[in-house]
């Protein structure tokens, strides 16, 4: 809780803090590799990673900007990668950080399939949604999408 | 709905080997999260749809490790790329350890 | 901008547009939706075709809503609403009942004996003295023909029935009648719509009339037609019908709804369902 | 600057101010008293004896279950939060527009100064509501405290 004495510097304060941290977020998600992600979410992603850290690219995650609703939320996930006996994805997980459970789904691949799978998925608020792709040869990669979860109307 | 009957649409059941088949599913499933509270407060428990297979002929070829994160009546649409003719069966596990399934037939020349 | 008003509320719009409109001369907020994401809901209106309308074009909820939406809807696949419509395809000829009977007994095809149905209800019931919705008319056949026990509002038999029975009207406009017997309902429905209620006092036409195509804090407010219903809302994950569609948003306005199937949603419905006469019925729907 | 209300408007609202202006609106509320000031309702004495603390007011102000004023309104300063409705003007300068008893009879039931057409419900009244839930039946929206916090706030917006 905020202090009574000082409330006008602490609510500027938390605003330059606040605008601070959208800009932020909005740049490393349009070019840093780096996954900020929370503690849950980073073990998720380490154990399916064995340990690894992915590089950004080669997988696409695609989901809208803004959700109407985040309770079904469209999203597709693609691998560039030809998909076969030699090369191709194993397993694309996808989590959501600000979920209670980040763990969303897991799609496998085989060179019988294509790289690239749509579902419909529930985000509880706005946050970060990573996927992270693992080639036949361990490497791993990665995409991360900011979705703002839009709160209806009144308020009830 | 006692027997489910899950909706399945193939863009085309009939390709040349290394062609590619868009499936497109889904199945009426409440995919309660565990996470809701009834009226009382009470936690209601998870119940889920945890698994979907597509496999042709025996084979698993394309599959899914599902989460309560996935919407009720879960949809999916991927690709395949068949190298057989024969039978296409799509598999969900509930979290009770039933099943839906469905098959289709498709041909590769 | 005059738009013809009912009588009863030309007192009352004379006193908006004397005192009250500053939204539109201040500046835009900075929350303010970029242009690209506001779904452009005017290209896609029809005249309306009774001059009494309140709207200057009449649109369905389908253009105020998000791209991925209207996808959604757009494909009888995608569109999850259609697990409805084959709940309500096999039991239509569901034999139910002491006599045997199904809706396929007396109605054969629904493809052709529903046909246009639905688009003109709520209808005038001779025998009750009163309109009846397309729910309560599934339930008639069911207490009558079928002998069977009706179903309760909101069961997934009574919701899926209805929309499987209104999906054969799909592209078909709204063509309630409104006039004789109907007309105390339709003002009754009409002074409905535009009495506030419950804590945060407001009235279906606050948002839905004076507001439509702007944001309620994220939520872009349509003109609140009914040519969708049931929908398939995709914050509940199921087909939700019109009158739980305005049970909702009394309980958001903390009012205490009335009951479905009551007679004061059935005024409602026959006056929303006016409101929108020409659109194309969408049963089922993809709504927010 | 624009002038609070029409004159149109100004001769409905004379009643009104006539009937209520002179007691208590309810009993169940705290007594505040409604005057006429520049030729429109206000209400210059605060509703507490306990000043409005802007900060608070900041937190009523986007609660969705409190103020939810984001709801209809846009304020620039907060961009932390996301989705501001549009329903009603920016309140950007709103400081600069109403003082602090204008602002204060807005809060409280902006029908005095507007018009009875307004969609801004009234934040603290009790009387001449229909259908109120059973759980909301004799409780403002707001508390007298929660709107003399929301009243600070606004006046910071200059």
């Amino acid at each position: 809780m905020t202090s009574a004495k000082i409330p006008a510097l602490n609510r500027r304060q938390a605003l330059a803090f606040g605008t601070g941290a959208v800009v932020a977020t909005a740049f490393a998600f349009r070019t840093g590799p780096a996954l900020a992600a929370k503690p849950a979410t980073d073990e998720a992603i380490k154990a399916f990673t064995r340990g690894k850290e992915p590089v950004r690219g080669k997988v696409k995650l695609e989901l809208p900007e803004i959700a109407e609703n985040g309770n079904t939320v469209p999203m597709t996930v693609s691998v560039d990668v030809p998909m076969t006996a030699e090369s191709y994805v194993e397993e694309v997980m996808i989590v959501a950080e600000g979920n209670p459970n980040p763990g969303v789904i897991s799609f496998h691949f085989t060179p019988s399939s294509v790289a690239e799978a749509n579902t419909r998925i529930r985000l509880a608020e706005t946050q970060n949604v990573i996927a992270v792709a693992r080639m036949n040869d361990g490497s791993v990669f990665s995409d991360v999408r900011q979705v703002k979860v839009t709160i209806g109307g009144c308020g009830g | 709905m006692a027997d489910v009957k899950p909706r399945i649409k193939l863009d085309k059941k009939d390709v040349a080997k290394g062609g590619i088949i868009e499936v497109k599913t889904l199945v009426s499933h409440t995919m309660e999260s565990g996470q809701r509270k009834d009226k009382d407060g009470k936690v209601i428990p998870r119940k889920i749809l945890n698994k979907f297979t597509c496999d042709l002929n025996g084979k698993t070829i394309f599959s899914a490790d599902i989460e309560s994160a996935v919407s009720a009546n879960p949809y999916f649409q991927f690709k395949i790329k068949p190298e057989e003719t024969g039978t296409l069966t799509f598999t969900w596990i509930d979290d009770d350890g039933s099943k839906i399934q469905a098959t289709e037939q498709i041909k590769v020349a | 901008m005059v738009r013809p008003l009912p009588l009863a509320f030309t007192a009352l719009a004379l006193v908006v547009l004397a005192g009250a409109p500053h939204a539109q001369d201040m500046p835009p907020g900075p929350a303010a939706k970029e242009a690209s994401e506001r779904p452009a809901w005017q290209a896609h209106g029809l005249k309306p075709q009774n001059p009494n309308s309140p709207f200057d074009e009449v649109v369905s909820g389908l253009y105020f809503r998000s791209k991925e939406t209207q996808e959604m809807q757009a494909d009888d696949f995608n569109n999850p609403g259609f697990l409805a419509v084959e709940q309500g395809e096999e039991l239509w000829s569901k034999v139910d009942g002491a006599p045997g009977k199904s809706c396929a007994s007396c109605h054969n095809e629904a493809s052709t004996s529903m046909k246009g149905v639905a688009a003109a209800y709520p209808k005038w019931n001779e025998k009750l003295g009163k309109p009846i919705n397309l729910e309560q008319r599934i339930n008639i056949c069911r207490s009558g023909a079928v002998k069977a026990e009706p179903w309760a509002f909101g069961s997934s038999e009574l919701t899926a029935m209805t929309t499987y029975i209104r999906t054969q009207s799909r592209g078909m406009p709204v063509a309630v009648k409104v006039e004789g017997p109907m007309t105390p309902w339709f003002e009754r429905g009409q002074s409905l719509y535009y009495q506030r209620n419950g804590q945060l006092d407001l009235a279906c036409a606050s948002c839905h009339e004076k507001n439509h195509g702007k944001y309620l804090r994220a939520d872009f407010l349509s003109q609140g037609q009914s040519n969708g219903f049931p929908v398939y809302r995709l914050r509940d994950q199921r087909l939700v019908p019109l009158h739980e569609r305005m049970e909702g948003c009394m309980q958001d306005v903390r009012a205490t709804p009335f009951q479905p199937l009551s007679d004061e949603f059935l005024a409602l419905e026959t006056y929303v369902a006016w409101r929108g006469l020409g659109l194309p019925v969408e049963t089922p729907a993809v709504r927010n | 600057m624009r002038r609070p209300i029409t004159a149109f408007a100004l001769a409905g609202l004379c009643v009104l101010a006539t009937a209520a202006g002179a007691e208590t609106a309810s009993t169940r509320l705290a007594h505040f008293k409604i005057v006429a000031v520049d030729g429109s309702d206000a209400i210059p004495k605060p509703l507490t004896d306990k000043p409005g603390d802007a900060a608070a007011g900041v937190k009523v102000v986007v609660n969705r279950r409190q103020g939810n004023c984001l709801g209809c309104h846009q304020v620039s300063s907060l961009t932390a939060e996301s989705f501001h409705g549009e329903i009603g003007p920016s309140l950007d300068g709103v400081a600069g527009r109403w003082d602090a008893a204008h602002l204060r009879m807005i809060v409280v039931n902006p029908k005095h100064v507007f018009t009875e057409a307004t969609v801004m419900p009234a934040f603290y009244r009790i009387e001449g509501l229909h259908r109120v839930r059973s759980e909301f039946q004799g409780k403002p929206i707001l508390t007298a405290q929660q709107v003399e916090d929301v009243v600070a706030y606004l006046t910071t917006l200059k």
